[in-house]
């Protein structure tokens, strides 16, 4: 396995989190993994994103510019990272808030009206969550069980009572 | 008459303008995002406008122009 | 129809980057206002260190000069020793001005230097994710206060006008807000204030302006609004603390 | 031991706080504002002393202050911040004081940006601050390694009496790696110089770097060049990556020798003998080591985030017996894998 | 015969390096009195920047740490942290204290720290040949102001303990002077109390000497302390800032 | 033209008046006192203005101030306040802006001492702040070079919009000799950049070191160091001295080639075919003239007033392809000229 | 009887002694100097000493001692 | 023409302004000359001094180790430099001030009662300029012209009355 994924948005729709799960499967999977966020003052009140490895080998630069996966919440994020999506590789997209298409070919896109969704279910801020479940369940990276591991390292102990409206949420994502 | 108007692609949908004109008449709109992501400000009741410029005053992307 | 509000001159038609809701736009908007109205662009420079304000040169269409975080002041003194002619002015953040930078804002003060200090205090540091200020409340929770601010262990804030006003050299020190309408125009009555001592060279003249930081708050825009009334204002009373033009009429 | 991720910035904190480290002393500035965070949260309940300073000139002076007492002390920053803290350093190294300072490189010169840089080199090997001396210097390559550092650092710091500065950038201080924490044994010193109060049992303790008679400062300052040669010899430490048969050796530190040792696995794919030579340790400069693995090369390609500032140490370890190529991306831009794999073409082909 | 007055014992049986008459000399010999006094030499940590009593390391017996210039405040706050069951004191002079380690000095002042500050005033760079201080007289002559200090250009003075009692943190702020032996009584008891309050942990003291410099001021020593009492005391009152014990007794 | 007796120090301020600077901020500290002292009486009279700041950091971002507006602005200090000037040094630099910066060396590290030194070099041609940058360093040998330098300093500052150094130390500062002043015509550069106030007959300008996109920042820090380049071709200077038939030649720079000249002089009595290269510029530091001036030496002798910062430029100016020596002194101790003649009888009786 | 002392090579020979002493008995002698070069302090009159101290509490170099 | 000169005693005995009126000696009869001062906090009540030379040739370092000529007006500078005398040289001798007598015979040492002298003459505070007159009359370094104009250049306008009692004190060293 060699995975490198970007998942972009807004800060506050929960990126880094979602990508923190993912990094916290490869590790519980006994991957090399890394994550690696965008930082600085571009955050405030822009794009936030990260880039997450998952791999067999040790990682050289956790830095990823040509992702196999790619997770996008927002125009901005979707307009700056689809074109530089691996052939072959795969595109999740939250098209609630994305109007856009791609007109690439070489890779597949999944268009996926997240942030409606979740709030259609009282799930709101969980957007990011439904996207992960639709990734691992096209990429079939991790096991259920796996991510309820992920989740459970990932959600700090005071709010272990999001541990089921997380699942719940992937679960919606992996449905879609 | 007087007239306000906001800026769409400007807006960030903070919503301090709504809470500053003295006739209630700017709300925040839930149906359309900017190219931002934001849904923005508007003013619902046109005629109502006193022209007081309060809204403006309040924003701070300059999103708001006034007239009277 | 005529326009009686709209973007003033001295902003450049760009959307800042600013989080939604910030009140670091009214401020810039109330000083472009303040240089509109008194027709100097042509003559001002800006000063702006590091804060979330450190792109305020592209916002400004003043020359503008980008200073290292907290030296402002001394950057200002520096271009206005050189041009005594030219309107200079500083916009600095409250860890700019009363933590790295407290030695050049108390001597460019007691210096009488002649500037403009437009002094935003939002009682953290916008910037670097919201760290304690020196004028963070006591209690308040921050990056680096996760249990609120300890006065027995991290200490008191600073009032940096109260403090100020000791100074001889200084012409003008008032606190404003920036939470409504009423307060911004006391607000912008400040600013004009302080760029007329400017142009009478009558020294020093600090604008400390309360402002809000919703995103390292964790507050709504309109939250913070209401904390900036019911939190800071009573810590930080609005108001002016040194005001020589006053005192002139008074005596 | 459980393994868990970690950022960077946060596992330098932990590492310190089981180190031993007592007092922390900074002042927030990106890309490194989660160690003080992660201080802020765990030094008083750990029994230490966290305190956000005025400024990063304050941060290191309380730094001289306590370690003066006999703790562990430690700050951190990022370059600019570094910078204001250069005359405190060389106070620090004119006391003979032990510290840690942590320097999470951004782009440079001036506010530059936040993104990764490694331009401080020069600084933080050959000139923090006035006068003749030196600090250890680690770079660290990977979050578990930072831990592993810090530790040695804090011992070595102590045994010699000297500041020590780990020499990391923005993508090892925000990126999270898979860490454990290892069984740290803090290595007590004995410090009977410190200024802990005297009790009246022994002659009052000064720390000082004052020495109005030249021949006094010459004295000291070459009593602790001794020690320095003493660092040279034991201390140095360089990890060699396929050099054995190498033709052309990379070498690189840091963030660099990841994407640098991807680019070499590539080369070695290509069927091109390529070997990496990662410095571990940039004062002292791993000079045998460098000596040592490029035996076999023709050739050696220094990869830095800087417009070459390591490429000299390279040259002349070698005593310039092999042609030293160069090749730095600056300002914030990581080289990628790619890039290097080019530069290794370019110079194997144009034999 | 009883010995009514010897050197304390936590003088150094040494010479000083300092200039004959300089009031430096007494300033020292006050701080080891009261050290003597409170019998706690033996948990005491000195902490001395630079300037002309660079050496006091050489002068007091306790503990020493010499500071870079201006960062005293700094270095004691680190030490006190580490051991705060220890009296940590700094001896600071105008330049020192009130020029380049301003930020330091209001920050541990507003922190509250624990700590006792000497503040020698003698209105000059003494150590570095006389050069203008921030505590320069208006009109004063020093190697930097040939033709007297001039506000227009080179700024007011600051009135240190006035400036700092607008500060939470601060438990004493007194000022004092040693042109007289009434006086040289006074400022021993404000140094007393400064320590007492270190050892009840209340926070910040600081006391600032008004000192003389013979060399530099071109006087006599005896001159020197004419000034001292005609030209330095009215432009710094002498008294007492802020004494938080005093308003514990008053309400 | 008649010649004075000058003290260094007031004879850098008495030229850079002549050179047209406009404003200078200092901060007192021995042993330069006298340039501010010098200032303090004759600049505003001179229609500049003097001004002491609060600290050297405050000194340093006022002429950073006033440079940007466009006028010859200078600071100076000795080298524990140029430490605290580095990060604003960064920021000029980064700025793209000119300005000049003295530097009249102490002992070090810490307090050190007052007495002279050249341990700042490193810090000075390497890194004088985060970030890749350089400064011009020129070093003066005497008082009358002290004044031409200073002019050249402002010239080629303005010329390449970045900071220039005079690179001094306490005995040239101290010290009388016989200077003259020549006619200066200040070369008077545009500065289009300025912020001076547009007037709304231009966009406004920014003085800015700030590139939140890496790509920006990568892209001015290399047409920087493209301007280097041209530097380095065009001006680097040295001083050649009996070197033409010199089988061992001394390098030697500011007050330390003075005693190395006697040392020199005294060996070619004894027989010895002794040379010196004096470099006057450090950076760019004049590595063709320490090729041309070693041509037909067989080894190579390096003294300078620290433990040694100059001799690996020395070493790789010859790509190593001669024995390189050193002998130090430290702490403001300052070489004899016998002990430097003796080291030359040392290296010649090796053979 | 009190007694006041001043030490000969400790002395500056800065006078400030003199200024302080209720009795005016401490004055500067002018015939020999100590090893530094210094004339030094003297009392001319130990009899009407009151050993008050005030003298020694002027002076900056601990020159002094009093007895009684 | 070599000298080498350090003229030393306390702060405020006017050495530096000794050693200058020497410097102007040479530089008015074209000699290469340097002066050098001691400086820093040793000068804060403890000794001054200074280093000439006066050189037909360049001047290398300006810092005298071994003086040919040698002034000293106190106690602590006669002890720090009277044995760095080199053989042959000559050291002048404020007998007033010093009392001690050297034990050295390969140099010439001559004793001058010059602050008593400046006392008895009504020259307080000209000791130096005394010893100096007499340092020039046993060397025949410098006409008494080339000493009237180097004292001319020495002495700041504004105390220009001061140049005829500077030339006093030099006889009344000339003639001792
Ligand atoms: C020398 C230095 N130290 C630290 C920083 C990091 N830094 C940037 S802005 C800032 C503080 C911002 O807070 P404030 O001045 O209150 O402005 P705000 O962002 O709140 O408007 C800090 C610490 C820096 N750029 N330079
Ligand atoms: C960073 C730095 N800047 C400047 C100096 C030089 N310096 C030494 S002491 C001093 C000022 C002394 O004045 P003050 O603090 O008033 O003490 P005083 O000598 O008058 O007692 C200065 C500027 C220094 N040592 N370090
Ligand atoms: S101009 Fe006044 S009345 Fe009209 S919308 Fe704005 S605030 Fe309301
Ligand atoms: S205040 Fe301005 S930015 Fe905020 S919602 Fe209203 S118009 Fe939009
Ligand atoms: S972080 Fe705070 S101060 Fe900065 S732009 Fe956002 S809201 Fe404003
Ligand atoms: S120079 Fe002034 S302050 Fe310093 S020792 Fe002499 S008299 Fe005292
Ligand atoms: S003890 Fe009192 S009376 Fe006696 S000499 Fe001293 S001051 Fe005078
Ligand atoms: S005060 Fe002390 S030093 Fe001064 S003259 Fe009197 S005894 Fe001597
Ligand atoms: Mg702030
Ligand atoms: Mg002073």
């Amino acid at each position: 396995m060699n995975e490198e994924i970007i998942l972009a948005g807004f800060g506050g729709q929960g990126i880094l989190f979602a990508g923190k799960v993912l990094a916290y499967c490869g590790l519980i999977d006994e991957k090399e993994v890394s994550w690696l966020p965008s930082y600085g003052p571009e955050m405030r009140g822009g794009t936030a994103n990260c880039s997450v490895c998952v791999s067999d080998e040790p990682i050289g630069s956790p830095l990823v510019l040509n992702p196999s996966l790619m997770l996008a919440m927002n125009l901005p994020s979707y307009d700056k990272f689809i074109n530089s999506v691996k052939p072959g590789g795969k595109a999740f997209i939250d098209s609630t808030m994305v109007e856009e298409k791609s007109d690439r070919t070489d890779i597949d896109c999944f268009y996926i009206s997240a942030t409606q969704l979740a709030t259609d279910n009282e799930l709101n801020g969980m957007a990011n969550i439904i996207l992960l479940g639709k990734m691992i369940k096209e990429t079939s990276l991790f096991s259920l069980e796996t991510v309820r591991k992920a989740m459970e390292k990932s959600i700090p102990p005071r709010k272990a009572n999001m541990l089921d409206l997380n699942m719940k949420a992937i679960e919606i994502g992996m449905n879609y | 008459m007087a007239k306000m108007e906001v800026n769409f692609e400007k807006c960030k949908g903070c919503g301090l303008c709504t809470t500053s004109c003295p006739k209630n008449i700017v709300v925040m709109q839930k149906e359309k995002r900017n190219k931002k992501g934001y849904f923005t400000a508007e003013c619902i009741d046109m005629s109502a406008c006193i022209g007081c410029a309060m809204c403006a005053m309040m924003c701070p992307d300059c999103a708001i122009t006034v007239e009277k | 129809m005529a326009v009686v509000f709209e973007k003033p001159k001295a902003l450049a038609d760009v959307s800042t980057h600013y989080c939604p809701g910030c009140t670091h736009g009214i401020i810039h908007r109330l000083v472009a206002e303040v240089i509109d109205e008194m027709g100097i662009e042509g003559d001002t420079i800006g000063v702006c260190p590091v804060g979330c304000s450190v792109m305020a040169y592209n916002y400004f269409n003043c020359d503008m000069i980008e200073a290292p975080h907290g030296r402002a002041p001394a950057v200002a003194t520096g271009a206005k020793r050189a041009m005594p002619d030219k309107y200079v002015f500083t916009y600095q953040g409250d860890g700019d001005l009363a933590a790295i930078g407290t030695a050049e804002t108390v001597h460019s003060a007691t210096r009488g230097e002649n500037i403009v200090i437009i002094f935003v205090n939002n009682t953290t540091y916008g910037m670097t994710g919201g760290q304690m200020a020196p004028t963070t409340l006591p209690g308040q929770v921050t990056q680096t206060t996760p249990y609120g601010r300890n006065t027995e262990t991290q200490g008191y804030p600073i009032r940096v006008c109260e403090m100020l006003a000791t100074l001889d050299g200084v012409a003008l020190a008032q606190r404003v807000a920036v939470d409504s309408v009423p307060h911004i125009r006391e607000a912008k009555k400040a600013i004009r204030k302080a760029f007329e001592n400017q142009k009478n060279k009558r020294g020093f003249s600090i604008v400390e302006v309360l402002s809000t930081c919703p995103t390292n708050w964790g507050l709504t825009p309109i939250e913070s609004l209401t904390r900036l009334r019911e939190d800071c204002i009573p810590y930080y009373p609005l108001g002016v603390y040194k005001d020589i033009t006053a005192e002139e009429v008074v005596k | 031991m459980e393994r868990n991720l970690m950022k960077g910035n946060e596992a330098l904190a932990e590492a310190a706080i089981r180190a031993g480290c007592k007092c922390f002393f900074g002042y927030p500035i990106t890309p490194q504002t989660e160690l003080s965070a992660y201080m802020a949260k765990r030094m008083e309940k750990a029994g230490g002393v966290f305190l956000q300073a005025e400024s990063e000139i304050a941060a290191i002076n309380m730094v001289l202050g306590a370690a003066a007492t006999g703790v562990r002390a430690m700050t951190s920053s990022s370059s600019p911040g570094i910078s204001l803290k250069s005359e405190g350093i060389s106070y620090i190294a004119g006391s003979d004081l032990p510290c840690v300072i942590i320097n999470v490189q951004r782009g440079g010169p001036g506010l530059g940006g936040i993104q990764p840089s490694q331009a401080d080199y020069w600084q933080a090997t050959k000139a923090l601050g006035h006068g003749d001396f030196h600090l250890l210097v680690y770079a660290p390559a990977s979050v578990q390694e930072m831990i592993n550092m810090l530790t040695k650092a804090f011992d070595l710091a102590d045994e010699y009496r000297m500041p020590a500065m780990i020499l990391a950038d923005g993508l090892l201080g925000q990126m999270m790696e898979p860490v454990t924490f290892p069984e740290i044994k803090a290595n007590v010193v004995e410090k009977p110089w410190a200024t802990n109060g005297h009790q009246f049992k022994r002659k009052h303790n000064i720390v000082n770097s004052l020495y109005l008679q030249p021949d006094g400062l010459q004295k000291t300052v070459q009593d602790r060049f001794v020690r320095y040669e003493d660092i040279k010899k034991k201390h140095s430490e360089a990890e060699l990556y396929k050099t054995e048969d190498a033709d052309i050796v990379v070498v690189a530190y840091g963030a660099t020798a990841r994407v640098a040792k991807s680019a070499v696995n590539k080369a070695r794919e290509a069927g091109i003998k390529a070997g990496l030579i990662r410095p571990m340790t940039l004062w002292p400069f791993p000079e045998k080591q460098i000596v040592e693995g490029t035996k076999a090369a023709s050739d050696v390609l220094v990869v830095e985030m800087s417009m070459g500032q390591m490429v000299d140490d390279v040259k002349l370890s070698l005593e310039c017996s092999k042609p030293v190529h160069f090749f730095g991306r600056t300002g914030g831009v990581i080289p990628k894998p790619t890039e290097i794999f080019d530069e290794i073409i370019k110079i194997g082909g144009a034999k």
